[in-house]
């Protein structure tokens, strides 16, 4: 669909207190009945919309088990688990039990922060990265049993996030070394391999890839960097609907001149429409334009909202909910849910 | 009694405390370079036991805002090309600075151009809030940091 | 107490090792005690002891003789016979030699040798055998540090008390002083060494004495001590500070003259070495020996220490720079280092000691003369690079130092370099036979050499404060013939020129500041020689005066130019008056005093009027006789414009006038009040005032002349303040019979003491438009001449005087309260000396004051003319102050003036002021509920005034601090006014009970929060120390008025002061209990505080105080912690910087509470 | 007469000889000075040079010995275990397990220069690290090469 035509307008529904220090990173439960945050305090906070007031509270404090600040969070696909990165090396497992949270498992092997975990599409498989520049795969064994598929080393530096394909297993790291790298398995040997690096000579980034995610259909990919850019991927559908697994990703384009600083998140919504959060206080959207078609598609600003939050904003999560409801999280130590509506 | 401390903290220095100000009762007064470099002066070098500015590794000069955008830019000079407390240097400015001034500011700091051997990385690293964060958890860079901090404020 | 049965316990529980310290004190008390009143004596008490003093067991020995030793040393004030003493000290004598019992014995030698001639005292062959016993004995190097100070005292007191008998121990004795002090490192001792030293080398003071021998060895061993190298830990209570070690060094250095041999080199070489304080040492060093070893020694080493002094002055880092201070103009104008002090001083030193010699090696030097040359080869200041800039100043330095040494030095450096000087600037031409001849036709069109300028002046300086040193010098039959004075004759003239062309020259870019400063510095110095003094004629010093006026009255745009020659002037001036040169006199007063008075008249739009004042009061300040010239110039300049001013209104006079008053108030009154002499000028100008007004029945000043009034009358009180009772009565006298003679005040002469009052035209709309504008005048000025008066003088017709105040005072006229406050105050009562029946007692005046009826009751609304005959009706100013009258206007008023009233009384110590007080009170507590609040007050019937008129409770409130401020406008010392010591405190005491008990009952917001008010004024004008006394009363209040002043901006001064009083007793020691007691409930008001948004230093107080706060016990203050933090964090966003600092000062005390560790 | 001009000859001749060798010897005097120089230094050079290289090898060799042995030992403690119960560990870490074996025997001990030495050694951190986590035990080899950790310490 066409954005450009209905003029849209983001509006701030709520504005959820609690963690006392950054707010590291979100995520909504398949369902989007819940929102996970995570932050500086060394705490995972669970908020729940209550059906009869339809504001947000805070359901769950998920605290003293990680000594250190808790970086990212993944809800499994199932919604039943949900996995929780932390600076003190650590992975936990927590697992909703009757009403309440408990940690049913922590996996131990990275050698300092962890920053990123992610579920792949089925499950079965889970992700984490480190600064130690190693990228970990983990299977799900019955039991709440984790076992280390394999230890994936290839970055030079500090990996900053990990991201499952959408549809296939097929890993993606974005890391302080500048590069994006994607991950495959050959046959099911158990050995993964970096089977495709985009750095700046594939018109890459040009300093540190924060975060990437997907749009629906899985065949394009949106980056974004310390370097004020924004950047579309793309690959051919085909070839990986043919189940070929892999195949390769090309630069499609770079939106530059948008936040004059950090960009820390970027998150592709089921519409079609990315949002992005950055260092410089605000939240900008972006819709494909079928305007010039002449070069392939472009992307072009639909809206933006200067002093989203009082300070950096780390995270910006859509629901997968009906109305397209945004969640983001900053530095100030709020996080506020949006909703982009027509205007009124 | 040693040379060393006859010339400790020169005149030069001590001059530069409040002489610029005239506080005006009326006018709101910007957030100004000599304002930053008054917060940072006194941290001391995690090596030697003498303050950034005795060191000359800041000086006024070297600080630069813009009130408007909210912006602060540090560049500092550490005393040697490989000075490996370049990196514990700058989490000190970062630290001081975020407990002591309005957070909604924006602060860059940097090494002065050429003045280390890697520049390029330690800015990166100086910049990238993660690690700065994950740094500060590290209870070794921590008490480091703190000492520096603290050791000559009594 | 003290029983000799017990005394074996006493001894045993000291000899007891295992005994606390305490415990053992204790009994060498007890046993003192029996001894100092002969419950025991001496003998007995040795024999007692007899066993621990022989004991073999070293400890008990040890202890035992320390026992008796410490006794000794409390015995030092009793009698003791000889033989006792004998017998003692030969004991500890040969107890020296048991180096177990060393301290004992040493405590012991001391405490006897220390004794009183008076109360029995050791023998000098005692002594002496204590000496000898010493030397062989004690190693003085092994013991530990309270042994050898212990030793070194000994030492110290043999040779002050026993010189001659350890005097013939020669050698024996040098020798065991070096062994003894050798490689001694503790400070308090080496202060005894230095000082042991010092007096040693005063015992054998002739070459070939024993000392002459050792002198060598001696000195290695002081020697390297300096320079003092002090590394103590500032830990270590050392109550020696470097100076005084290194002072006491100096001294031992310069004991005798038998070190020059050593001391000296050793002073050069070290000198020479690159730490600054080896080199000032070395200097100061220097200067002392020079003196103490005497000019035979020391003529071989002059030229030695010539050469390291010049490099010491040349090689110092010293940043040349001239600046305005005023020591410029009379001194170098480059800024000076220690080291260069210090050196100038030796070298001054040297040249007194032995000028032939050093001047001749001055003059000669190599280096001077190539620097002379090549300085003198640019031509500005700004071309001569840094470094010849140290040189050049260097070298004037010395040569300064050496010409003004004396007649001969100053022959000698003229001789050599002013001709040479003269050359370069181009002022000279050589004739046939070489000599050097002034060149008069020289045309100054370029810019003159400024090294050549600049060392000139430095000669000029020389001399001239060497002739104004030495008053012999200055009859001319001396010195005219001086080579030097006839060269500085040849030329002065020729140098005035110069120095002037210098000025023309310059603008104010500072490329040309280094020439303004010397021109100016040139023409001062060639205008300050002596009066009859040859060289410089009178016409020159003329001119210069005519040049700097010049400047004065054209060049005022030139900043610095104009500024140093009004300073210039100035001390010329006060040169003058300090030498009492009559003729100089002369020519200043018709040049320059004349020229600046009239300045004060004519009226061109050049030099601006602020200039003028400021040229004028500053060269008021240069002798009195000048100062009485500017006073009446000045006084006469303000008539005429105040003339202006009465007869065409005119405006600009009046602004002038008003400029003129205040400089006269304020600039010159100060300056003449300490002088006497000056009161007839001063009752004059009072009394012309006075004149001028009677004079001038025309009278049209616009009303909104309110600045001209107001410094009028500051004028008329100073003047006033600062005459005798005579000269009062006189202008009080004129005054009143001006006032008398106004229409509008009919004063008869015959009034009943309580008659009826003529108020005329007593409006709702109060102001004093109602007056004509002269009466307004005539009035105030009365009234500020009357506040003036001291207590004895005259006030003719004072009852009248007091009703007129009275009906005044309910116009609202201020100044009429206030000098009835001054009457009452000063007034003397009934019972002392005798009545005169014309006089007014003060029971009178007060009788007046509140027994007239003012006001009629029946009379509503605006009222014309008011007479209380109605005996029930009417109304006295209490009445009135409680709104017995339904207009709130006229309570107002009556309150106002009663506080006036009140605080002359109060001032006194008079019990009427309690009465006042309550009548205040009940004003707070009856009008607070009517009006709301703060300041408008819907009062029945003149609602339509609502906002103009303050609220009765609030002036209510307020006049309490009109009691308790002091005043500068009345009421205060200057103005005569008798104070009773302490009566701040007094009032303080007896009127807070009071107001916090109404606070209780008061039920009515507004009634509490006027209260308050009232509190908070009493509170912040009682000296800090009283309010302390009762902190824990106060606190509480103060916290509650705090909050509620806080929620109105008008309040923000009284609200400051109330917070400086609470800040006050945060940092109090004495307030600490209290403070910690409420440390919560403080806090949280500061809180509230750090957000105000009307003030900016309350906020930064508040904050300060919470710092203040954080220093409170840890278990305290805790809690409130991240609320401090949470509300200061605000702070750290605050518009003023200053605020912004005290909340970082303030995070970082309250953030680091949590981990004092950290701070180490 | 006639018989003398070639005594004479012969007579200078020799003299020229004479006076030749003397000069001979002067001349290289320098040089030779120069050779036994350079011999002397040379093999002092080789001397030290080889007893320094000794002790670097046996330095390093000793590092790097001692963690193959680390790993060896812990290979054979799990193997051992897998023997008492063979479903001890899962199929993936028995896997992994025979995979260091074999890469502990690939080590090429005796060739230092094989530069597939170090891939080996990484990979063996790898799969060791795997296995560590997968059984989420703390076993960990810190010996030469770790013990700069603590220098790392205050990295970030």
């Amino acid at each position: 669909m066409d954005f450009s035509e209905e003029g849209l307008e983001l509006k701030e529904i709520q504005r959820l207190e609690g963690h006392n220090d950054k707010v590291w990173s979100l995520a909504w439960n398949p369902t989007s009945t819940l929102l996970a945050s995570c932050s500086g305090d060394k705490t995972v906070r669970i908020w729940q919309r209550s059906p009869s007031t339809s504001s947000w509270h805070c359901k769950a404090v998920l605290e003293e088990t990680h000594t250190r600040t808790v970086r990212s969070c993944a809800w499994s696909p199932s919604g039943k688990l949900l996995a929780t990165a932390s600076f003190d090396a650590t992975t936990a497992i927590w697992e909703l039990i009757g009403d309440d949270f408990e940690c049913v498992s922590t996996l131990e092997g990275h050698e300092n922060e962890v920053k990123s975990v992610s579920w792949n599409a089925s499950g079965s498989l889970l992700a984490t990265c480190s600064r130690d520049k190693s990228v970990w795969i983990w299977e799900v064994q019955p039991g709440n049993e984790f076992e280390c598929v394999s230890v994936l080393q290839g970055h030079t530096q500090d990996v900053k996030m990990v991201q499952w394909h959408p549809i296939m297993d097929v890993l993606f790291s974005c890391s302080y070394d500048n590069t994006v790298k994607i991950w495959a398995e050959d046959g099911d040997s158990d050995d993964w391999h970096c089977v495709q690096t985009l750095g700046e000579s594939n018109n890459g980034h040009t300093s540190t890839v924060w975060a990437l995610s997907f749009n629906p259909e899985g065949d394009k990919m949106v980056t974004c960097s310390d370097d004020l850019t924004v950047k579309i991927w793309d690959t051919d559908s085909i070839t990986m609907q043919a189940g070929e697994g892999y195949a390769p990703w090309k630069h499609l384009c770079t939106l530059s001149g948008y936040h004059d600083r950090t960009i820390f998140s970027a998150h592709w919504s089921r519409e079609g429409i990315i949002a992005t959060g950055a260092a410089d206080d605000a939240i900008r959207f972006f819709v494909e334009s079928k305007d010039g078609l002449v070069d392939g598609p472009l992307y072009k600003l639909m809206l933006k909202k200067e002093q989203a939050h009082d300070m950096d904003i780390n995270s910006v999560q859509w629901s997968s909910g009906e109305n397209r409801l945004l969640a983001s999280a900053s530095d100030d130590g709020t996080i506020k849910i949006w909703e982009l509506a027509s205007i009124t | 009694m040693t040379l060393g401390l006859i010339n400790a903290n020169p005149v030069v220095h001590a001059k530069k405390e409040r002489v610029a100000r005239t506080e005006d009762l009326h006018g709101d007064d910007a957030v100004d370079p000599l304002e930053i470099y008054d917060f940072v002066r006194d941290i001391r070098d995690p090596e030697h036991p003498y303050s950034l500015e005795q060191l000359s590794v800041l000086s006024e000069e070297s600080i630069t805002v813009d009130e408007k955008l909210g912006r602060i830019l540090i560049t500092f000079t550490p005393t040697i090309q490989h000075c490996s407390m370049a990196t514990v240097i700058g989490l000190c400015l970062r630290v001081k600075l975020k407990h002591y001034f309005p957070p909604h500011f924006k602060v860059d700091i940097k090494v002065s151009p050429g003045s280390h051997a890697n520049e390029e990385s330690v800015n990166k690293q100086l910049n990238d809030k993660e690690r700065v964060a994950a740094a500060l958890e590290n209870p070794n860079l921590r008490q480091l940091v703190d000492e520096c901090l603290y050791s000559n404020e009594l | 107490m003290a029983q000799l049965s017990q005394l074996t316990q006493y001894i045993e529980s000291y000899v007891d090792s295992s005994r606390s310290s305490t415990q053992q004190a204790a009994s060498v008390d007890a046993i003192a005690y029996l001894l100092k009143n002969d419950i025991l004596t001496l003998e007995t008490l040795v024999t007692e002891m007899g066993m621990y003093l022989t004991t073999t067991d070293n400890i008990i020995r040890t202890r035992g003789i320390l026992l008796l030793a410490e006794l000794l040393t409390r015995l030092a004030s009793k009698p003791l016979d000889n033989v006792t003493i004998h017998s003692l000290i030969s004991f500890f004598t040969d107890r020296l030699a048991d180096w177990r019992a060393l301290r004992g014995a040493l405590i012991g030698c001391l405490a006897l040798m220390k004794r009183k001639s008076n109360m029995g005292r050791v023998t000098d062959n005692d002594a002496r055998a204590v000496a000898q016993a010493y030397l062989e004995n004690v190693q003085v190097q092994s013991l530990g540090q309270h042994d050898r100070k212990l030793c070194f005292e000994i030492l110290e007191c043999l040779l002050d008390h026993y010189p001659e008998s350890v005097a013939s121990l020669g050698d024996d004795l040098v020798y065991g002083i070096c062994g003894a002090i050798d490689g001694e490192k503790d400070p308090r001792c080496l202060m005894l060494t230095f000082h042991i030293v010092e007096i040693l080398a005063r015992l054998f003071p002739d070459p070939s004495g024993p000392l002459a021998s050792f002198a060598g060895d001696l000195f290695d061993i002081l020697g390297c001590y300096f320079p003092i190298h002090f590394t103590h830990p500032q830990g270590e209570d050392v109550d020696v500070k470097r100076d005084d070690l290194s002072r006491a060094l100096m001294l031992a250095f310069s004991s005798t003259t038998l070190f020059e041999p050593f001391a000296i080199p050793l002073l050069l070489e070290k000198l020479s070495s690159s730490l600054p304080l080896a080199k000032v040492d070395s200097l100061k060093y220097l200067s002392n020996c020079l003196l103490k070893y005497g000019d035979d020694r020391m003529t071989k080493h002059v030229e030695a220490i010539w050469f390291s002094v010049k490099d010491a002055i040349f090689c110092s880092e010293q940043e040349p720079m001239l600046s305005l201070a005023s020591e410029l103009l009379d001194h170098v104008g480059f800024q000076e280092n220690e080291i260069v002090t210090e050196a100038i001083i030796l070298l001054q030193k040297v040249i007194l000691e032995n000028s032939g010699l050093s001047l001749s090696l001055i003059v000669g030097d190599k280096d001077i003369n190539t620097i002379v040359n090549t300085v003198t080869s640019f031509r500005s200041y700004n071309d001569i690079p840094l470094q010849s800039k140290h040189k050049l100043c260097a070298i004037g330095r010395i040569l300064y130092v050496s010409a003004k040494a004396s007649i001969t030095c100053c022959n000698r450096v003229f001789e050599s370099f002013f001709f040479r000087l003269m050359d370069t600037l181009g002022l000279s031409v050589r004739n046939s036979s070489g000599d050097c001849l002034p060149n008069f036709d020289y045309v100054f069109s370029e810019r003159l050499n400024f090294g050549a300028l600049y060392l000139c002046i430095e000669l000029l300086a020389a001399c001239r404060d060497l002739v104004v040193g030495s008053e012999e010098l200055t009859s001319k039959s001396v010195s005219a013939q001086e080579s030097w004075c006839c060269m500085l004759h040849s030329f002065s003239s020729l140098l005035m020129k110069a120095f002037s062309s210098v000025l023309d020259a310059s603008t104010d870019k500072d490329a040309y500041e280094a020439d303004i400063y010397s021109g100016v510095k040139g023409l001062q110095i060639l205008a300050t020689f002596p009066g009859e003094f040859l060289p410089i004629s009178k016409s020159i010093f003329e001119n210069v005066l005519l040049t700097f006026i010049s400047i004065i009255v054209e060049d005022f745009n030139k900043t610095l130019l104009w500024k140093l020659a009004l300073k210039a002037l100035v001390q010329i001036g006060s040169f003058i008056d300090r030498f009492h040169e009559s003729e100089k006199a002369l020519s200043y007063n018709y040049i320059v005093v004349e020229k600046i008075v009239s300045l004060m008249f004519l009226d061109d739009f050049g030099l601006p009027f602020q200039l003028r004042l400021e040229a004028i009061s500053d060269i008021g300040t240069t002798g009195l006789n000048v100062m009485l010239k500017i006073v009446q110039g000045l006084e006469d300049a303000i008539f005429a414009n105040l003339s202006e001013v009465y007869v065409h209104g005119n405006l600009k006079s009046a602004k002038i006038a008003v400029q003129l008053l205040e400089c006269y108030s304020n600039k010159l009154l100060p300056g003449i009040h300490g002088a006497g002499d000056f009161e007839d000028v001063l009752s004059r100008f009072a009394v012309n005032i006075w004149n001028q007004i009677e004079n001038s029945m025309a009278f049209s000043v616009g009303a909104q002349e309110n600045e001209l009034l107001n410094a009028t009358m500051t004028a008329m009180k100073l003047a006033v303040g600062s005459c005798s009772e005579g000269s009062q009565g006189k202008i009080i006298k004129k005054a009143y019979s001006v006032l008398s003679s106004c229409p509008s005040f009919t004063l008869m002469e015959s009034m009943p003491i309580t008659g009826t009052v003529q108020l005329e035209g007593l409006q709702h709309t109060q102001d004093l438009e109602c007056f004509s504008c002269r009466d307004k005048w005539v009035i105030s000025l009365f009234a500020s001449a009357i506040i003036a008066v001291r207590p004895q003088t005259h006030i003719p017709n004072i009852r009248v005087v007091l009703h007129l105040f009275m009906t005044n005072l309910l116009k609202g006229h201020v100044p009429a309260a206030q000098a009835l406050g001054s009457m009452v105050n000063k007034l003397c009562p009934k019972s002392n000396g005798v009545e005169i029946s014309s006089t007014c007692t003060l029971e009178d005046a007060l009788d007046i004051i509140f027994n007239t009826s003012l006001w009629d009751s029946h009379n509503h609304g605006p009222l014309k003319r008011c007479s209380g005959i109605g005996v029930d009706n009417e109304m006295g100013l209490a009445n009135l102050c409680l709104s017995a009258s339904n207009c709130q206007l006229l309570q107002v008023c009556a309150i106002e003036g009663l506080a006036w009233i009140g605080k002359g009384l109060l001032l006194r110590g008079h019990e009427k002021v309690k009465d006042i007080t309550m009548i205040f009170l009940r004003c707070l507590l009856s009008s607070g509920g009517i009006d709301n609040l703060p300041l408008n007050q819907g009062s029945l019937e003149n609602n339509q005034e609502q906002d103009v008129l303050p609220s009765v409770a609030k002036s209510a409130a307020d006049a309490f601090h009109v009691l308790m401020s002091d005043s500068e406008i009345c009421l205060n010392k200057r103005f005569h006014a008798n104070i009773r010591p302490l009566y701040k405190q007094r009032f303080f005491s007896s009127v807070l009970p009071i107001l916090v008990s109404s606070m209780a009952e008061s039920r009515l917001s507004n009634t509490r929060s006027m209260l308050y008010r009232a509190l908070a004024h009493i509170i912040s004008d009682t000296p800090l120390i009283a309010v302390l006394s009762e902190a824990k009363k106060i606190i509480p209040i103060l916290l509650d008025s705090l909050s509620i002043l806080s929620t109105y901006n008008l309040d923000k001064d009284i609200l400051y002061n109330l917070l400086l009083v609470l800040s006050g007793i945060l940092m109090d020691k004495n307030g600490q209990e209290t403070v910690v007691e409420n440390a919560h409930v403080i806090i949280n008001c500061l809180i509230g505080l750090v957000g105000y948004p009307h003030m900016m230093v309350v906020r930064e107080t508040a904050i300060q105080c919470l710092v203040a706060m954080s220093r409170l016990p840890h278990a305290r203050i805790y809690p409130m912690r991240t609320q401090v933090l949470r509300s200061v964090q605000k702070a750290l966003d605050d518009p003023k910087r200053a605020v912004r600092h005290e909340a970082v000062r303030c995070r970082q005390a309250w953030a680091s509470i949590a981990s004092r560790s950290l701070h180490f | 007469m006639a018989s003398q001009p070639p005594v004479t000859a012969g007579a200078t001749g020799t003299a020229a000889a004479s006076i030749q060798d003397i000069f001979d010897s002067s001349l290289n005097l320098e040089e030779t000075h120069f050779n036994d120089g350079f011999t002397e230094g040379y093999n002092a050079g080789l001397i030290s040079g080889k007893e320094e290289a000794k002790q670097v090898g046996l330095k390093f060799g000793f590092q790097v010995g001692e963690e193959l042995g680390f790993y060896r030992g812990c290979v054979d403690v799990w193997n051992s275990a897998i023997e008492v119960d063979s479903t001890r560990f899962s199929s993936r870490v028995q896997k992994s397990i025979k995979q260091m074996e074999e890469l502990l025997q690939k080590y090429p001990y005796f060739d230092p220069d094989d530069e597939s030495a170090q891939e080996i050694m990484d990979n063996l951190r790898l799969k060791f690290r795997a296995i560590c986590a997968t059984l989420s035990v703390k076993l960990e080899y810190n010996g030469f090469l770790k013990s700069s950790s603590e220098a790392k310490d205050i990295e970030f």
